[in-house]
């Protein structure tokens, strides 16, 4: 199934791109497994994804834990900690 | 009434005032955010998430407005690049009376900076750096959940 | 920067707010308070005591000032006679940082309410009454003595 | 010694005037003296002045309490309790 990834500030930089579609394998079932799986596409991805502790999620624009199920969804964004304000 | 804006377009704060005065409220409380220089700050970049920033502004007005009784909440919050004296954000509570506006009022801006999907990235000359979350933010919006009156 | 005005022209809140940001300031709160039409008032007439009054709001301006590091203060009363709607009283409060200039602005209303020689009398059609203070004001006003943070 | 008096709200309305000089006697003391003796005045100053727990007082531009001693006060306002905001 296709998901729609955006990423911003230091993720997007790092990545080198603030969108992407990708389709994750079915053992992918949660976003912290879509992050390891994200890993390996190159090393921009392993800068972005690889401390989980510095990473925020959202499935279809609702903000959500990492542990949260990806079952369904059709845009996931990831991103530092918000600091708007 | 419920009024949320995110524009790239400089803040006027007499206008955004304005919206939640014309509600017959007693008290309006506002606290508005401006780039600081004091740290040799020349610029101030912010990236948003389009549609679910919008998203999440309407929802905390929504929030405050049902705990507080609110006549009106406005949501103002400027995206791109601003420079030392910009307003990066506006809010405003209208209230019969005045300590649910002045209540309310921290309270939006508090829960704004831990729940709205905003990055600010600040510029010092040449140098450029993605500003860090921090603790103490977290610390004042999580004291609305630990006490609500 | 302590701005202090007693008028009989409206208020302006835009001009007012703006004082208050030419500062350096990070963040600037502001309270007003609004004519209510809600309980049948067709105008509020404003007496005041010319010299102690602004006395009295340039001593309060200055204790918020000082106690939170402030920036800047900001108040304005309009006196005379007012339709609801208008506006009776602006203060503004400017700091670095957001959390002082919230705390300041709800003090300088708290305690311009019990302290600052203004008398309201409201008209309801032909009849007219003067305005009697409320125990919730005095309190109001005492909780900034009894806690100094 | 002169004094100048200042009236206001209804302090003032029921007196008839914002403004009067008076000269009590020495046996005035305190605002609360004072009070007691301007009562004497007029039918109008009897009934503004009869309940003191309805007045405020201010010296010289001072909020003072009504036990306030008046010796040297060239200006002495009574009012009822402030309603601003």
């Amino acid at each position: 199934m296709a998901i729609e990834m955006l990423y911003f500030a230091w993720v997007r930089e790092a990545i080198g791109t603030g969108h992407e579609m990708v389709e994750p394998p079915t053992d992918v079932a949660t976003i912290a497994d879509l992050i390891d799986w994200l890993g390996a596409r190159s090393s921009g991805h392993a800068e972005a994804l690889a401390d989980k502790a510095r990473l925020r999620a959202a499935i279809d624009q609702q903000f959500v834990p990492l542990e949260t199920a990806i079952a369904g969804a059709r845009e996931i964004a990831l991103f530092p900690p918000v600091t708007g304000g | 009434m419920i009024r949320v804006s995110v524009q790239a377009a400089p803040i006027d704060s007499g206008t955004a005032l304005s919206y939640a005065e014309r509600t017959g409220a007693g008290g309006v409380a506002s606290f508005t955010g401006l780039v600081r220089s004091d740290d040799g700050v020349t610029a101030l970049e912010l990236e948003h998430y389009p549609g679910a920033t919008e998203a999440a502004l309407t929802r905390l007005a929504e929030e405050a407005a049902q705990r507080w009784s609110l006549l009106a909440v406005v949501i103002v919050h400027r995206v791109g690049r601003m420079v030392p004296g910009d307003r990066v954000v506006f809010v405003a509570a209208a209230a019969a009376h005045r300590a649910p506006a002045l209540e309310a009022c921290a309270f939006l801006i508090d829960r704004l900076k831990t729940e709205a999907p905003f990055w600010k990235r600040e510029r010092r000359g040449d140098e450029s750096r993605w500003v860090a979350a921090r603790a103490s933010d977290d610390a004042a919006a999580a004291k609305w959940r630990a006490a609500p009156d």
